[in-house]
This record gives C-alpha cells, structure tokens and sequence, in this order.
C-alpha cells in the first residue's frame, strides 16, 4: 500500500514536469561531449550535439508557453524535439513525448499511476516509430525496462519516489546490458560484430532522462 | 580540428549563405527551414523531387538541385538527417501538381523524418512517394536489422530520375525508375583517414598510420574492418568485389562505374582507382559504358574512396546522357 | 604516406591511363612522351593552346582539354615540368595550321623547358607564342628574381583563351588576350595541411595543430608566413586584402571570384570561404559577377584554399561564359 | 710547371668521362632522400628524385651508345638530362652536359686545360639558359667557383688530381656558403628571408659532380 502522503499531494504537475524537462535539458548539456563520444565509437559522432540543441530549443519553447496542462508540456516538448533534432534521435525522442503528450490529455496534474501510464505510451510511440525490440542496442533498451518497472512499482503501492528510483535502476541496468550487445537498428548495426564492446548513446541519453525523473518528479512528495 | 570555417555551430547556415550568393541564378536558398530549391520551382505538370540528409556530403544534395535532377534538397546539420519541417516546406515549394517523389538514403535517421514528412504533406493534399536507396554492399541486409545503408547509388539514381521527371513521366513511373535505379546499382567504399564534425572537433575514429578501414559508411562511421594499407589494385578488388557479385555481373554486361573521392582524396588518386577498376571490370567481361570520376557524395574531409557500379540498360543509359544544370552535375546544355 | 597508389613511381603513367580509359571519347593520350590532346586535334584553322607543368594539380592541365580551353596538356612527374619533347610533340599534335600559344606557369622549371620547346617548334617551323603567368601575390615581384608564381589565374587564362581560339581569333590576338587576363588576374593561398608527395613519402613541411601557412604556392612550396589557425572571416581577409589591392580594385568594379580547393579541402568549407568573400567584396563596392568554387588547381592531398580575383569587363565576361567540354569544366554544351 | 707523368697520359678519356658520369649518377642515387629533403625545406621536395631519374636514364643511353669522343659522351648525357628531368634540375644540367659537350668537340681525349674550357662552357651554358648570378643561392653558387678554381689550377699547372681537388674545394665552399643567403633565384626565391638557413639543393648536387671528378677523372695520372 502507498505511504501517506503528508505533503498534500504525489503526482506530476505543470511545474514539475517543466523541471524535469529542464533537468534532462541541464543533463544533456553537461553529458553532450559524452554523449558525442559514445557515438563516435559506433555511430556518426552526433548524439550529444544533435540532443543538446534539440532541448534547448524545447526548454526556450516550454519557457515562451504558457502550458496549462502536463500533455501540453510533453507536446511542446515532442514537437520542437522533431523540428530541431533531426536524426534518429529528433523522431524517436519527438515520438516519446507526443505520445506522452497525447496520453496526458489535458490533466493539470498527473496521478503516479497517470504518469507511469503516460510514460508507457510514450516508450510505445518510440517502439512504433522505430520498429525496434529490446536486445537491439537502442535507447529501448533503458526505456522499455524503465517504463515497466515504474509500472509495477505504482502498481504495487511503492512510494512514488521509490517507484521512480527503480526506473532509474532498471534504466541503468537496461542501459549498461547495451555494452556487450551486436546492433541490430541503428547507425551501431552497420558494424557488425564490431558494435559490440560499446555502450549505446541512445540508452545513455535515455537513462539520464529517467535518472532526471527521480530528482524532478518526485518533488513535492514524501 | 583544421577546417576553414567559422563558429562549429555555423558550418551549415553559412555553407547555405554561400550557395545562395554564388548560385543565386539557379537555384533559391531558405535558411529557416533550411532547403534549396530551384529557381524555377514549382515546375507545373512536372513530378518534383526532393532529396536531403545531413550535410557534410558536398555536393550532394544542394549542388544537385537544378533541370534534370533535383527540385529541391534539405540540409541538415553535419551528418544529421534534415527535420520534418524543412522536407514538408521543399515539398510544398516544388510540388507543381503532380507530385512530389522523396529520395531517402536508407539511414533510421533519414527514413523516420521523410516519413513524418511524408505524413505532413499528404495532410496537405500533396501526392508523395518515398523511395528508400539502400546500396551499400559492406552492410549485411537482413529483415531484423537497420538494412544495407544508401550511398553511392544516391547521385545515379537523382541524376536519372531528373532526367525522366523533365520528360513529364508520372509520380509513379518515376518511382518506379527511382526502384529499379536502387535495383540495379551497388557500393562500397574505404577510408584512409578518418573525418571531423565540426561541433565534435575531433576525429570520428583514429586510424594508424599504416591502416585503412574497409567498408565505411559516409558519415565517418567505422567500416567493417580494419586492415594494413594495400595497393590501389587490391584495394579495388576489395571494393568492387563484392559490388560485381552482388550485382551478378556477368560478361557482356554494360555499366556505369562510379569511382567517388569521399572529400579529401585528390583527382589524380581517383584516376588510379579507376585505371584498376576498368583492368578488373575489363577481366570479366563487363563493359564500362559510361563514368562519373570525382568528389561527389563526400564525408567532410575524409580522405578514401567508394565504387559504385549501376548495371545499365538502354532506358537507364539515355537518361544519364540527358541535360543536367546544376552546380555539382553538368552537361548537355 | 597514406595514398590510393600502387607504386610511387607509377602514379603519373598510371593517372594517364585511367584518364585514357575514362575519356577517351574526348581526348587522346599519348604516355611516351606523355600529352594529352583533344580527341580531334588539330583543328584546322584554329591556333592550337597547350599548356603543361607538374602533375598533381588536377583537374588542371589534362582535365581541361576540350572543346573551348586547351588543344593539349603536358603533365610532368608529381610537381616536376614536363620536358622539352613532350610540349614539342603536344605542340605539333595541336598545330592547326595557325600557330600555337604556350601558356606556362611562372616558375623556373616551366619557363625553362617551354622556352626549349619554343624553339624545337620554331625549328620545325611552327609558330609559337609563350605567355606567362605570374599572378601569385603573396611573392614580391622584382626584376632580379624568379618574379611571382602563375597559379589560379592559369585556370582561367586557359578558359578565357580557349574560348578566343574557337572563335578564330590569330595568335597573336589570343597571345595578348592571354597577357590582358595575366594583368588582370591576382592570387593568393592559404594551407592547413601539407601535402606528401609520392615519391619523396612524407610530408613537405610539418605544421602544428594549430598552425596555417599563409602565401603558399601549389608545390607544398612553405609559405610566405606560419601562423596560428583563425576563423574563415580572418583567412579570407589576409588572402583577398593582398589581391584586392594589387589589382587596386574600386567601387563599381566587376570580378571573377574563384575560390580553389588545394585538393584535401572540401566543397563545405570552399562554400563558407566564398560567403565570408562576397561579404568582404560588397564591403569595398565590388561586385562578384561571375565564380567559380571547387578544387580546379590542387597541391595534391593538401588542405587549404586559394582567392583568384579577376577583373571582369564584357569581352572577359562573354568569353568565360562561352561552351567548354573538358572533363574539368563544362557547360554551355 | 707540370710534374712529368710517369702514366703516360694524362686527362679525360672516353672512359675517364663516362666514368665521371657513372660516379655521379652513384653519387645521385645515393644522396637520393638528401636532396630531395634539402630541396623540401625550401623547394618543392623533387630534385634528388628528378635527378636520380634523369642520370639513370643518362647512364642506361650511354651504355647503349658506343661514344667515339668526350664530346658525345656529354652531349648524350645532356639529351637524356632535358628529356628526363623536367624542372629547373633538367634544362639546367642539360645545358651545362650539351655545353660542355659542344666545348669538347670530336676529341677522343681532353687535356686538362681543354677538359676546364669545356667545363666552364657548360657552367656559361647554365648561366646563359638561368640568367642566375653568384649569390642568388643556386647550383652556380657551386659550379662557378669550382670552374674558375679548375682553370686557375690548370693554368697554374697544378698537377691534375690536385687541380681536382681545388675545384671540389672551391665548390665545396660555395654549396656551404649558400646556406645563410637569400634566394633569388629558382623555387626558393618565393620564401623570401625564410629560404635562409637552408642549403641549396642544387648546389650540393653540384659539388657531388665535382667530387666525383676527383674520383675518376685524375684516374690513369699519377
Ligand atoms: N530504430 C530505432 N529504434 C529506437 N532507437 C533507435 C533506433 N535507431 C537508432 N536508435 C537510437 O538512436 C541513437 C542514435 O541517435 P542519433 O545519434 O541522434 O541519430 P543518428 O544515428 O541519426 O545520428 C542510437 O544510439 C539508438 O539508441
Ligand atoms: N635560374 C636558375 N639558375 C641556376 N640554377 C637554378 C635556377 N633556378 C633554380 N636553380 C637550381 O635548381 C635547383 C632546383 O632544382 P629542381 O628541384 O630539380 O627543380 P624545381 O625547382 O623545378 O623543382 C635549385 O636548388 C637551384 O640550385
Ligand atoms: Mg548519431
Ligand atoms: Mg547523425
Ligand atoms: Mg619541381
Ligand atoms: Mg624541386
């Protein structure tokens, strides 16, 4: 059973949900040559570049909105990560957060169990776009194992930031079983065998967008 | 990082503040979103077609805009495929009613954003086929993976399905031609050095002095192998190869041999490659009826090379020979 | 030494093969003594134009051999001149009946060996004229040295006076046509990297990481200085300056604006200096009425650039813009 | 006065001269990468290899030829000079060879004093083709001297292998003494006051003809 919450509500609002589009913003920045790097190794050397002005752009489009719900917030997000991205990254990234968005609906705030839905939605709308499987060496392969662990863990009444830590841990795990992995979609698929030994900069991004979860959205609770 | 740029950030906007002011004549530049479109765009009861991807290819797309091959190309930033909004804004600006063919080289990148711009323009009642150009013979296909990647077969298959829009065939027709073009033409290419991204500012990947890396993509994306260094024979046996057998070509065949600089490789070398290539292609039997030799689908200023060869037929001969204006791609007017 | 080569010592011979096989439709070639002619010379009744010098800057000399530029090219060892016999032979392949203009590039070497030749010919009784061109200005002029260095002005000195000879002008008409865009017609390059040649296997000179030579010619000859590496606005500043200057330039002028590639530079980064060119032009009034952007006269596999400014009026003008077909430059047919 | 000549003779031969050439063509061969490292510091990287190119081919005709005099011999190394070499290096040794050659005439043995006319012709002939003076940091920083020093030697009759030797000398100090000059003439030239500091390819192959006179002309004298 979820704990009582003694700071009046749990959930995802408006302002949080800006934060932690900020934070992952923020992470980006700071992870961008990182980020880059691990593409280099087995991709096109864009990954970090490529993110970083896509949410910059999302963060300045957030700023100039005034969203009044947390599907427009995601909208937003989705819709100037596809007009500025571009790549693999600009679609799929744009697809998770429409998806997310569009999920959301017009709720001003989103219960853990709205979020944790909206959030599968969200990694669906990446696997629809990509037509990618867990196992492929992409950024699915943090998001799809986060998506269902922050799924059980609100289902079975974890605290939300408990639930949101065990994404970030499933994240992770998902994220570091990208390394000894062959490529199958993607850039890292064209080289074969050689694709293995590298951890995946789409899962890496990915991660930081769950790890950013677990210090933005769980604010305001217990 | 040595390059003659300014800002890293700046490369692609002023690259394209450049072509508009020497190309201005033909071709009109838009730097929000980002396209190049012909002058003379959008041609009524004509196909247009639309190709684009991330920039750092010179001159593929933006030097092949112009009569006999593109209406319009989008640039991306460096090795990034272009966004939604630019292809949706070059389909607009180039569909003179009879629709608008989409030339994507097969990279997830590329596919997923045409897609979506795809999805834009028929919402706006623009007619659109995709072509996906998928050639690259150093990529193993299969259903379950990303697919071969589109390299070289790219320019051949702008260059002929210019030629046959200009002669008024239909959206589907030139589709078609688009499919049997990919069909009939294969690459591989190497590298001897490797390449820098601007906003990166270091190399992709370190290559020793005495190696090479065969089967390299066009995006400074390590090949499929590493290797020592080889004579330029061997080292065209290592390409065209595969490229012969994955064709089947066979004596008697006739085609058009394609011998790439992939931006830092000089003229004089690519002679040489393509001196090996006729002697090879010469000892089984196939003809090389026509060739394009030069820098034409680069990766900034990587120094190395890719063979393509298109198995031509009389149709696929006679729309190379056509008229072609643009910058990068020139003859017959 | 990282090259597309089989033997260093092959590299020329070699080159001329693959040029052979590749446009044999256009032009002849000859290996011993090695020329290349257009496929239908002599034209009667039109003086014939040959130029020559060192291999490795193509596509210049061999690759602008056709219809409307040169009768025939003399390409020497990698930047060694070609020979008395070879420019004898060349000029007796070309000789229509009205004499022969030799266009020679300013260094020792060329001069030397072309002034044999001259007088080789003349004894076999055929006219010829020898122009030469010496546009570099990052080399003090002065009448007790070598004097300047020819480099892009040839390019377009061959064009220009290739486009006179169809017309039937005589030879001594294209002979001071040849000296009028000499006089009108500046340069000056610029390398971030050195170039290897073949046979010697390293590096000509050695620049740091951070360092660009300024004034180079076309040999991997260093520099006139070395310098810290600046942005594009900052190199085109110290090339164009000098050159605006010489040709003292004003407010209402027209020009030719050639931006060359010296071979490892690719079309993106030419693209970006040109912009930061036409800028600094209009800035002084000059208006850039034709250009030309691409690697046309290289230094093998060097990374850099060069500016060619030349001063335009409607004769320049018509005759540039005329028809040439050579595999290096073609349009209006 | 001459000392008497106990060998019987003493001056170039047919033999004697090819000889010298062969030495030279060694000499070139050898000090291949050298010249051409000299010619890369201010030059354009060629002059060992156009060199060593050209004397081969020069050595390989005169084999074939069956020279009758001195004169042959050098006009046949000059011929093989110009059409071979190409550069500055080619019409400028081929001049001095066909000079030389010119000079030499139908004899089949030159004395010392006709072998220092006829050298000193070929040094004018390079001159003449050049248009270089002393000090413009060239090959005729080298050949002058060694011309003059040869003549000087002979007229002062000097025995043979020690006139020689005052020319290698004299030539020998004009290669080192191009090494602080500013180039005038020849590819150098466009260094300006950077050409200073290095010495003149030309030059030191040069003085390797020289020494290689030492070497093989004095054979068959005391
Ligand atoms: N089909 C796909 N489905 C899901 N993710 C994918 C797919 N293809 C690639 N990716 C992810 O995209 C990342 C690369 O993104 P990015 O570098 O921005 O694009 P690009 O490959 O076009 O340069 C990969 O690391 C991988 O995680
Ligand atoms: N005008 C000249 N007169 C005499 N010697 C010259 C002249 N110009 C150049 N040289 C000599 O030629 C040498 C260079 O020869 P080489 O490298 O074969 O020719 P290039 O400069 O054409 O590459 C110089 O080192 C110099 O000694
Ligand atoms: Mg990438
Ligand atoms: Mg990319
Ligand atoms: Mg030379
Ligand atoms: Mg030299």
């Amino acid at each position: 059973m979820r704990e009582a919450d003694p700071g009046g509500h749990v959930g995802v609002s408006v302002e949080s949900a800006s934060a932690w589009v900020r934070a992952w913003a923020d992470a980006i920045a700071t992870n961008k040559q990182a980020l880059t790097k691990l593409d280099s190794a087995i991709g096109d050397g864009d990954h970090g570049t490529n993110m970083d002005r896509g949410m910059k752009a999302a963060v300045d489009k957030l700023a100039g909105s005034a969203a009044a719900d947390v599907g427009t917030v995601f909208k937003t997000v989705g819709m100037a990560l596809v007009s500025k991205v571009g790549g693999a990254g600009g679609p799929l990234y744009g697809s998770l957060f429409m998806q997310m968005g569009s999920a959301a609906g017009g709720e001003s705030e989103l219960s853990p169990e709205g979020f944790a839905t909206a959030f599968e939605a969200g990694v669906n709308g990446v696997v629809a776009r990509g037509k990618a499987a867990r196992g492929d060496k992409t950024m699915l392969d943090a998001l799809l194992p986060a998506a269902e662990a922050l799924k059980e863990a609100v289902g079975q009444g974890t605290s939300w930031p408990d639930a949101l830590r065990r994404a970030e841990e499933a994240a992770r795990e998902g994220m570091e079983a990208t390394i000894p992995l062959v490529a199958r979609k993607g850039r890292a698929s064209y080289l074969g065998e050689r694709s293995a030994g590298h951890q995946d900069p789409g899962a890496t991004s990915s991660h930081l967008l769950v790890e950013c979860a677990t210090e933005t959205l769980a604010k305001g609770s217990s | 990082m040595k390059k003659l740029i300014n800002e890293p950030d700046d490369v692609v906007r002023e690259e394209l503040e450049g072509i508009a002011a020497a190309h201005g004549d033909a071709v009109r530049v838009s730097l929000d979103p980002a396209y190049i479109a012909r002058a003379d765009a959008p041609v009524a009861g004509k196909v247009g077609i639309v190709s684009g991807g991330g920039s750092g290819h010179e001159p593929m797309h933006g030097g092949f805009v112009g009569r006999g091959m593109l209406d319009a190309a989008c640039p991306g930033e460096v090795f990034t495929s272009p966004t939604p909004d630019q292809m949706l804004e070059a389909t607009k600006a180039v569909n003179g009613g009879e629709g608008v063919l989409h030339i994507v080289k097969n990279y997830t990148g590329d596919v997923l954003n045409f897609e979506m711009a795809a999805d834009l323009a028929k919402d706006e009642g623009i007619e659109v086929e995709a072509v996906v150009i998928d050639d690259d013979v150093a990529v193993q296909d299969s259903l379950y993976t990303a697919g071969r990647r589109g390299v070289g077969t790219t320019v051949l298959a702008e260059k002929i399905c210019g030629a046959a829009a200009e002669d008024k065939r239909s959206l589907h027709e030139v589709a078609d031609l688009c499919r049997r073009v990919n069909g009939a033409g294969r690459s591989m290419g190497m590298a001897l050095t490797s390449c820098t991204v601007p906003s990166a500012g270091e190399p992709t990947f370190e290559l020793g002095d005495d190696e090479m890396e065969i089967g390299i993509g066009i995006h400074g994306e390590p090949g499929r192998e590493r290797m020592p260094l080889e004579p330029a024979a061997r080292v065209v046996e290592r390409l065209a190869g595969p490229v012969v057998d994955d064709l089947d070509l066979s004596e008697g065949d006739e085609v058009l041999a394609f011998v790439n600089g992939m931006g830092g490789t000089p003229l004089i070398e690519l002679y040489i490659v393509y001196n090996e290539l006729r002697k090879l292609l010469d000892g089984r039997g196939v003809r090389i009826a026509r060739n394009l030799i030069g820098p034409y689908i680069t990766s900034l200023e990587m120094a190395g090379c890719s063979i393509t060869l298109l198995k031509l037929d009389d149709e696929l001969t006679r729309l190379w020979d056509a008229p072609v204006v643009t910058p990068g791609l020139r003859w017959g007017a």
